[in-house]
């Protein structure tokens, strides 16, 4: 360990060092207004101690770490997306339950679990982030645990992920049998000739992909994906939209890079086949759904088949249209879940559709960011989904994905009328106008949500041109 | 010592993994079903030992004592859900948390 | 020195307009002043625009006045541009007189009437039109004139609106002459395309010098202005609208559905008779068509019982009288018809439509009876243009036109003796009919008393136009008869005259032939009618005259081949079948969906094995491929 | 820059309209109505000043780069076509907002939030000569459609919202597909990667890959147009939507389907819109038939007028596939003539619903006896409708006829004989609604002197291009000329592979015979 | 050794199936913790002692006997009847079917390891020690993080709140 090895792994040392702090000012005394300001603040340092990194990237930590631009990137936005989530939390825990601050704890841990993730290129540091984010997440599911809904999503989630983890290591084990190697680049260059994998490495590869593919809730292993958006408290299912289900697709991108998957003709035709199901499958199960959370659940299995064109173009472009698509996703999506755990928070459980009706009379300001949220997950102009959207086609048939793309127009025809009917119940009107005030952070969240939002749709150049010079 | 081929062995490990999948999806209690899943998270773990030792690596071993961390943590986070579980459903019936839904799916 | 001319039509359409904005606010007086004075303006004008012409009548034929370039593009030009020869002077003549007349008669007539200023709009407009009509120097602009008049035509008819029957008379009016309309928009599009132009005297010049007598494209361009000229003018097949036309006040029915707008056929043809002169085969049909439809028209008419359709069925006759002038080539006696049937046809509507405003709207002539006595005046005037119908020998003007027109069906080189044979028949039955009327109406005893007597308003256009039914004939005398042919010398400037195919020699035996038939079914309407004959009775009662009545179950016809399929197509597929094609593809994405939910049904171990299958399945593919 | 100037100046006086909307209803209509009287003055102070070039430059463009690395850039100009367009898109946006003035007493800041907004979407769509600009556009104008549609739309509002938003949005996305695949192969060709209009005009393609991509540009514009069988949306659209929308959607938003055949389909993918051309037609054709006969089936007095739309825009497609200066002129003619006078058809239905609470026409009748001047209004523009020579839509029909039938008699033929068909619908109107016997006991005033402004205006404005077009003829004949050039010179440029084609064309029967 | 490996492999596999289809929990348990310790004698086997201890000390050791103190503490080891209703026959149909394809798709798949054998080779606990403590020295920080978040975890959810009931709700 040099120096710079520390430097560069500072925010992971900020984000590791905030829940032993935490839980030693718990020892002091438990207030829960301390620990929230000290967990923004940490947040915040350990995004300010990204541009401290910066400058001497790419680093190599051996074996288990790379901390190159392309981490850097996923860092800062789960950085971020844990710091607006922080807020949502607080506002939302620090009116239910018990035992508040160990939350907090958690949450660090999560993120650092994310972050591991994004930095990883070992099989160890990938288990190991991965693991460190889903124990904190089956415990932030259930952490409100006087709920039955929580208690129940958290055990679902616990036992199906194990599963994942037990196939993803299965896998990982296979893949170490044949190659000799647990790095990704030494799994890389143990290979061969990517047009005729052995048959123990396609196995290996597709345990691998149930793991990867059940974070992602790709079809077909999405079932668990709904009951846990529906049964964790709002900020958590935020966290797990956002954070995990970012960094997971960090780790996929690059492990696929790097073994250059898209080359072989059995993983590029069974990863289409899932990117399109799972298009499909999200798109046609969010079609009538009452209940929001579950909807934005069978919405995401269908935004995450989309960014498998991304993985399938196996170009640079499709690098950056990913993360584009990531960054845009992650801050519509805080935007919806926002809106609900805001929502939760003022009036009870916000969780079906129904409780949206009239929402443009009773606080119209929630009602356009919740429209913008859900017309930028459609994709429309001047919205940050628009753009994403375009640039991951573009990548898409650069790379001549015309099947992909096509299979997206369609699912994105469907997807519209699930979106819309959201935004259509916001602005009906009803008779039970309860006026709802939000706490001024939340206020601040959405603002800044709604800024990134059309900041992203409508000067894309900025950012994207950002994602394209660091790497 | 051993010289039984590799293939035997992975699939020694691949058969205990089936087992613990087989248990799974069969059993209705999720005590049994925390059960399955540590034969399967055990099953991994043979593998890495298997291969650590075919390659002459301490590496496997090494994923074997991180997998053995996360199966406890995994376990002990698992068990305190099969209390609150019990606490709220009264039932071990892991078919019984079917609350979450819509109204449109039945 | 012409630059007037544009005020023709201009002055009207500004009067209409000033009475479609400010109508409600202006006092009844100054719009009948306004109604009566600008058609009267355009009629004086008309008049010193007729003198200057014959003084110094141009080379070609014609002034021609552009007010402004109505569209140029794509190497089509048209203009906003009126065109004076000695054809259109005449038309505009006959509107704008015969135009006046009614207009005058109307104020009286519409007295009472709330929608006053209405109808005073709508007429100017529609004398407005008509003159664009005739003064339109290219087709176009005709076009525009001739849908123009359509419409007033079809405000008119529909002018009481509060009776839905009205509504239906005058959308059927309406549709019956768009169908025409089309065919001829479409013959426009035809001559643009292959002649490059619009404006009728580059047209016909083009036409006479690109086309070869009888070639394909003469006879469609002909045949579809043709198609335009049979709907306006109510000739076969289109001939249904007019009878039902009758809905509309009485003035209208003189100024519109007799004098002036019927005859826009006859004055498109006549306009366009190079066209026709190439197309030989669509000049016969023109002339059976005429022939054909005054002899179906006649036995129509002498059926009916409605005052106004009797009139109505004996224009479309009459009509065809001109059709099958022109259809021989005997242009310009197919216009002199015109003229003097606008004189007295709209003397007759004028009459009857007196007749019937003092019978408290009553229609039936077999109501009435017996008013010679009680309506003097009327009975005069409209005796005179029944004689001038029924064309009377030497005194009434309507001989002269009459016979012209049967005498050329014989002699000239297009004519035949079956076409003069019909016309001959017709002429009889016209006779039969027109004093039929004269019979039933105004002798025998009296059934209905009329209420008060037409005031001064109402009578002066029927003295007016009595006379000139009386004198106007002797404008144009026949050649072994006076040989005084001011009017076909006038035309001559613009139409050709007829070629005859033999000698002249016998003209006088039909000029005796044609009034012993004249005479002759004025005794027999005499017999029948006067003397109520018993026949009369039984033949009323007959299938026949049912059928007759009917209008030769044309009506029947075109409801059972157009008109119920149309309503019948509307009918069904009402929502539009495309529709359920959407809505069956939404369906089967909610099934879709209902499908698949059933997969999320929330047992854990269900989604285990989901994934395990999963699992096995990716596995399998996988490996095998 | 005047160009972004009034697309700025609609979108910030919208979003002004709708802060100021919460504290006062009447602020927010007045803001929204100088914002779009700016927007005419401005443009017509511009044109004054600057003239309309007779040459095939642009009158106004404006340039910059918006996302240099993928070649777009915020590139707006307009000629003639765009001037047109601009010019009803303003007159009708004030007419817009001047019937809604009443009508709408709901979130009434938000409503000409949305107004604006169209308007600038619209506006967008007919300036964009990037092509990545101009599907921006065409989606934004969307949304603001969609809200209104759906917040201040009648009874069945949402569904239409649903199906109108669905309809245009599947489409459009297959545009955009195709905009990529434009993209992609313009630079594959060239090596120069960019969205601009002026740049891929000469794209050349593999006659498959042309016809594709053409078929995706088509789809979205006949789609908006509407052309049967995509025509579902439009009746649902414009029969829930308030007045002012479905003078909107009828008026502007249908032309940017016609506005995209003329700007892109043809220019772009001069081969493959030849081989298009006679299935043009005849979906012209159909159009044209199948709307009116629709029209004639419906009892609801918009749905009415809406599928008169669908009847009327079969026209335009007619035209366009006619390629020839008459028929182009005809569907530019069609565009302003069918905007006014179906808007006005509208705003007249409005003004019924908002006296008598109903559309249904079975419920109508004797009108004409209380409002003379409404009935005076819709037999002018019923008139309009079946084409009465001396109003708008007669010398768009006529040059369009013209000009198809210079390309096709038989479809020239069959679509006058939607003239008939025409007639037939609309004076069903006139009876239905004005005439007959009064057997209701509404009670209803005439239209009030705002009204008065907005129809007046309408009325003058179709009789004055029905009377003197030429303005409009000659402002349009550059952008047309550049369509139609476009086309000719690529087939100059390709007169071997043409006749090659032609060729073959004639030789397939035979050798099909010989098959045999 | 070939025979060590194969009897224990058997014992191991046959208290697996044994534990996954027992009735009863504890006895389930104690299958499970004699599949573990026959496997952990397959560890040893194969040269790795201190895996092999590790495996009977925390597997068998710690964390069966945190199953067993959960079994007790729910008091659920007599609910044979129960069992016998959850388990009925043909449930094992499906998931056998799909195991054996999975089996089959392994064997398949594991035929290129055909013949290679394993390489005795002891890997001593020191060696094991200084790869954990220098390269992989941030991945057992990060698992004492997990572990925290797991005890964190485990005593918030487990904790278990006293019901207040109010006393005329009591029975």
């Amino acid at each position: 360990m040099t120096a710079l090895d520390f430097i560069c792994l500072a925010p992971f040392l900020l984000l590791a060092s905030a829940p032993i702090i935490i839980m030693l000012t718990i020892t002091i005394t438990r207030n829960i207004k301390v620990v929230y300001g000290f967990s923004l603040l940490m947040f915040l340092l350990s995004f300010i101690s990204l541009f401290i990194v910066a400058p001497y990237i790419p680093h190599v930590i051996a074996p288990l770490f790379i901390i190159d631009s392309y981490s850097l990137l996923f860092l800062a936005i789960i950085i971020f997306a844990g710091f607006l989530i922080t807020i949502l939390s607080y506002i939302y825990i620090s009116q239910q339950g018990d035992d508040k601050e160990e939350y907090f704890i958690i949450l660090f841990v999560a993120a650092l679990g994310a972050s591991v993730l994004v930095v990883a290129n070992h099989f160890i540091s990938f288990f190991l982030g991965l693991e460190t984010l889903s124990i904190s997440l089956y415990i932030l599911v259930a952490y409100i645990k006087t709920r039955s809904y929580s208690i129940e999503a958290g055990v679902k989630f616990l036992v199906i992920a194990s599963v994942a983890s037990a196939f993803l290591l299965f896998g990982m084990g296979l893949i170490y049998t044949a190659t000799g190697s647990m790095n990704f680049k030494g799994v890389a260059s143990a290979l061969g000739s990517l047009h005729a994998l052995s048959p123990i490495l396609l196995t290996g590869f597709v345990m691998l992909l149930v793991g990867i593919g059940f974070k992602l809730a790709l079809v077909p292993f999405h079932m668990w994906l709904p009951d846990v958006y529906q049964g964790a408290p709002a900020p958590v299912t935020a966290l797990i939209a956002t954070i995990s289900k970012g960094a997971v697709l960090a780790i996929a991108l690059r492990f696929f890079m790097d073994i250059q998957g898209f080359n072989n003709q059995a993983i590029f035709i069974a990863l289409s086949a899932i990117a399109i199901i799972s298009m499909f499958t999200g798109n046609l199960l969010a079609l009538n759904q009452g209940n929001l959370k579950r909807m934005l659940a069978y919405s995401s299995i269908a935004h995450f088949g989309y960014l498998l064109i991304t993985l399938l173009a196996g170009s640079t472009e499709g690098i950056h249209s990913a993360i584009f698509y990531i960054a845009s996703y992650i801050i519509t999506t805080l935007g919806a879940f926002g809106i609900i755990s805001l929502l939760s928070v003022c009036s009870g459980n916000a969780d079906s559709i129904d409780d949206y009706k009239g929402l443009f009379y009773k606080n119209p300001f929630m009602a356009i960011v919740m429209s913008l949220a859900m017309l930028s997950l459609a994709g429309i102009p001047l919205t940050a989904g628009f753009i994403a959207k375009f640039y991951l086609v573009l990548a898409g048939v650069k790379s001549g994905l015309w099947l992909l793309a096509f299979s997206l127009v369609i699912n994105s025809v469907i997807s519209l009328y699930y979106y819309l009917r959201v935004v259509t119940t916001m602005f009906t009107t009803s008779d039970q106008v309860k006026p709802s005030t939000i706490p001024l952070m939340g206020n601040l969240v959405l603002v800044v949500i709604v800024i990134g939002i059309l900041f992203l749709g409508i000067l894309p150049a900025w950012v994207s041109d950002i994602i394209a010079s660091l790497s | 010592m051993v010289t039984v081929s590799l293939e035997v062995q992975i699939l020694f490990a691949g058969l205990l993994f089936l087992i613990g999948l087989v248990g799974l999806l069969v059993r209705r209690n999720i005590i049994f079903m925390l059960m399955s899943i540590e034969i399967m998270l055990n099953s991994a773990g043979l593998v890495f030992v298997i291969a650590g030792s075919h390659w002459a690596q301490a590496d496997g071993q090494v994923m074997f004592i991180f997998i053995l961390t996360v199966a406890a943590a995994e376990v002990s986070v698992g068990l305190a859900l099969i209390l609150q579980m019990y606490h709220h459903f009264k039932t071990l019936d892991a078919d019984a948390l079917n609350t979450l839904r819509d109204k449109n799916e039945r | 020195m012409t630059a007037y001319i544009p005020f023709i039509p201009a002055i009207p359409l500004l009067s209409s307009l000033i009475i479609i904005l400010f109508g409600r606010i202006l006092s009844k007086k100054i719009v009948a002043f306004l109604g009566v004075g600008s058609v009267s303006l355009s009629a004086i004008i008309t008049i010193i625009a007729g003198i200057n012409f014959i003084s110094s009548t141009p080379e070609n034929g014609s002034y021609t006045v552009t007010v402004w370039n109505w569209l140029t593009t794509g190497g089509f030009s048209a203009n906003i541009a009126f065109s004076v020869d000695a054809l259109s002077l005449i038309f505009c003549f006959v509107i704008t007189f015969v135009g006046a007349l009614i207009h005058l008669y109307s104020v009286e007539f519409m007295d009472h009437d709330e929608g006053f200023a209405r109808f005073f709009a709508y007429m100017n407009l529609f004398v407005s039109s008509m003159l664009i009509l005739v003064l339109a120097d290219n087709l176009l602009l005709m076009y525009l004139g001739w849908e123009g008049v359509g419409l007033c035509s079809y405000l008119l008819i529909g002018f009481w609106y509060k009776e839905p029957e009205n509504g239906y008379a005058a959308r059927k009016a309406f549709i019956v002459t768009r169908v025409g309309d089309t065919a001829m928009i479409i013959g426009l599009f035809l001559l643009f395309i292959n002649l490059g132009t619009l404006n009728i005297n580059e047209l016909m010049q083009q036409a006479s010098l690109k086309w070869a007598v009888s070639s394909p494209l003469a006879i469609l361009s002909a045949a579809l202005l043709l198609g335009g000229a049979l709907g306006k003018s109510a000739q076969l097949p289109l001939q249904t609208w007019l009878p039902d036309a009758m809905a509309g006040p009485s003035p209208v029915s003189a100024l519109i559905h007799a004098a002036t707008m019927v005859t826009a056929g006859v004055y498109l043809i006549a306009r366009t008779h190079v066209l026709f002169a190439l197309a030989p085969a669509v000049q016969a049909a023109v002339a059976v068509i005429g022939a054909a439809t005054l002899i179906i028209a006649g036995f129509s008419a002498l059926t009916q019982h409605d005052f106004k359709r009797v009139l109505a069925y004996s224009t479309i006759s009459q009509i065809g009288y001109m059709f099958l002038a022109l259809g021989v080539g005997a242009w310009s006696a197919a216009v002199f018809h015109f003229m003097i049937h606008a004189f007295f046809k709209a003397l007759l509507f004028l009459g009857a439509g007196a007749v019937i405003h003092l019978l408290h709207h009553e229609h039936d002539m077999f109501k009435m009876g017996g008013l010679w006595k009680k309506l003097p005046i009327i009975f005069i005037t409209f005796l005179i243009g029944s004689a001038s119908l029924a064309a009377l020998p030497l005194i009434s003007a309507g001989f002269y036109s009459k016979d012209a027109i049967l005498w050329f069906a014989w002699s000239s080189t297009n004519g035949s003796k079956w076409l003069w044979l019909a016309a001959y028949f017709g002429a009889f039955i016209t006779s039969i009919y027109t004093f039929r009327m004269i019979f039933v109406t105004f002798f025998g005893e009296a059934k209905t008393e009329p209420t008060h007597k037409p005031g001064k308003l109402m009578t002066i256009p029927l003295v007016v136009l009595a006379i000139i039914s009386l004198i106007g004939g002797f404008i144009e005398l026949p050649e072994n008869f006076g040989h005084f042919q001011i009017f076909s010398r006038f035309l001559s400037t613009t139409l050709p005259s007829v070629q005859l195919a033999g000698e002249s020699h016998n003209e006088l035996l039909f000029q005796i032939l044609s009034a012993i038939a004249s005479l002759l079914g004025i005794y027999l309407a005499y017999l029948l009618y006067f003397k109520k004959s018993s026949f009369a009775e039984s033949f009323s009662n007959s299938q026949l005259a049912n059928f007759f009545y009917k209008g030769w179950q044309f009506d029947w016809l075109y409801d059972k081949v157009f008109v119920k399929p149309l309503v019948w197509l509307s009918e069904i597929n009402k929502n539009d079948f495309v529709d359920k094609i959407y809505t069956a593809i939404a369906k089967a994405t909610e099934f879709l969906n209902s499908l698949l939910s059933r997969t999320q049904q929330g047992r854990l171990r269900w989604y285990v094995m989901v994934l395990t299958a999963g699992v096995v399945i990716i596995l399998t593919f996988m490996l095998n491929l | 820059m005047i160009l972004l100037y009034l697309i700025i100046i609609l979108m910030a006086g919208g979003v002004l309209a709708w802060l100021l909307g919460k504290r006062s209803a009447i602020s927010s209509r007045i803001i929204s109505l100088a914002a779009v009287s700016i927007d005419l003055i401005l443009i017509i102070i511009a044109i004054l000043q600057n003239g309309i070039p007779d040459d095939k430059k642009w009158i106004f463009e404006y340039s910059v780069s918006w996302i240099p690395k993928l070649g777009i850039s915020l590139h707006l100009a307009m000629d003639g076509l765009s001037l047109l367009m601009l010019f009803l898109t303003f007159f009708l946006g004030l007419i817009a907002i001047l019937i809604s003035w009443k009508e709408i007493q709901k979130s009434v800041g938000f409503f000409h939030f949305n107004i604006l907004w169209i308007l600038s979407g619209i506006i967008g769509v007919f300036l964009s000569m990037d092509l990545f600009l101009f599907y921006f556009f065409w989606e934004v104008m969307l949304i603001p459609m969609y809200f209104l549609i759906s917040i201040w739309g009648h009874e069945n509002r949402i569904y239409a919202s649903y199906k109108f938003f669905i309809f245009t949005q599947a489409s459009g996305l297959l545009m955009f597909l195709a905009i990529l695949g434009l993209y992609l192969a313009h630079g594959n060709a060239t090596g120069y990667y960019t969205f601009d209009y002026q740049q891929l005009l000469g794209t050349t393609y593999n006659p498959t890959i042309e016809m594709l991509l053409m078929c995706g540009f088509l789809i979205a514009f006949i789609v908006k147009l509407p052309v049967v069988p995509f025509h579902n949306w439009l009746p649902d659209a414009h029969t829930e939507a308030p007045t002012a929308g479905s003078l909107i959607l009828a008026g502007l938003m249908l032309k940017t389907g016609a506005y995209g055949l003329l700007r892109f389909v043809v220019p772009l993918f001069p081969h493959a819109s030849q081989i298009f051309a006679p299935f043009g037609m005849i979906l012209g054709v159909i159009g044209i038939l199948y709307g009116a006969k629709l029209a004639f089936s419906q009892t609801d007095l918009k749905r009415l007028v809406a599928y008169t739309s669908v009847s009327h825009m079969g026209f335009v497609i007619l035209g366009v596939y006619a390629f020839n200066e008459l028929a182009y002129q005809g569907v530019v003619m069609q565009m302003i003539a069918h905007g006014i006078s179906t808007g006005a058809l509208f705003v007249l239905v409005g003004q019924l619903y908002e006296r008598i609470h109903t559309r249904d026409i079975n419920k109508m009748g004797g009108l004409w006896e209380q409002v003379p001047i409404m009935g005076t209004m819709g037999l002018v523009f019923a008139m309009a409708s079946l084409g009465l020579p001396g109003l708008g839509n007669f010398i768009a029909e006529f040059l369009t006829l013209v000009g198809t039938f210079k390309a096709n008699i038989l479809m020239a033929s069959l679509a006058s004989v939607g003239l008939i068909a025409a007639t037939i619908y609309s004076l069903r109107i006139v009876q239905k609604v004005f005439l007959g016997k009064k057997d209701n006991d509404y009670k209803m005033k005439d239209l009030s002197i705002r009204e008065m402004v907005a129809m007046g205006s309408l009325v003058v404005a179709i009789i004055f291009i029905g009377l003197y077009p030429q303005p409009v003829i000659n402002t349009a004949k550059p952008a047309l000329m550049k369509t139609l050039n476009a086309k000719q010179e690529y087939y100059q440029s390709q007169k071997v592979d043409d006749s090659v084609i032609l060729n073959n064309r004639t030789c397939s029967p035979d050798t099909r015979k010989l098959n045999k | 050794m070939n025979t060590i490996f194969y009897i224990a492999g058997a014992i191991a596999l046959l208290s697996s199936i044994l534990a996954i289809t027992n009735r009863n929990a504890i006895h389930a348990l104690l299958y499970l913790i004699l599949s573990l310790l026959s496997i952990s004698v397959i560890f040893y086997i194969l040269g790795a002692p201190f895996i092999a201890a590790l495996e009977v000390i925390v597997y068998a050791g710690a964390i069966m006997v945190l199953f067993i103190f959960v079994v007790m503490m729910l008091n659920i080891g007599l609910e044979e009847e129960l069992e016998n209703k959850w388990l009925k026959p043909r449930m094992w149909i499906l998931p056998s079917i799909i195991a054996a394809i999975l089996l089959a798709n392994l064997i398949y798949a594991l035929r290129v390891l055909e013949h290679q054998t394993v390489t005795p080779q002891i890997i001593q606990p020191k060696q094991i020690g200084i790869s954990l403590f220098t390269t992989y020295l941030l991945a057992v920080e990060l698992s004492a993080i997990l572990l925290l978040a797991g005890i964190i975890g485990a005593y918030h959810i487990g904790k278990q709140k006293k019901k207040i009931i109010h006393r005329f709700l009591k029975k």
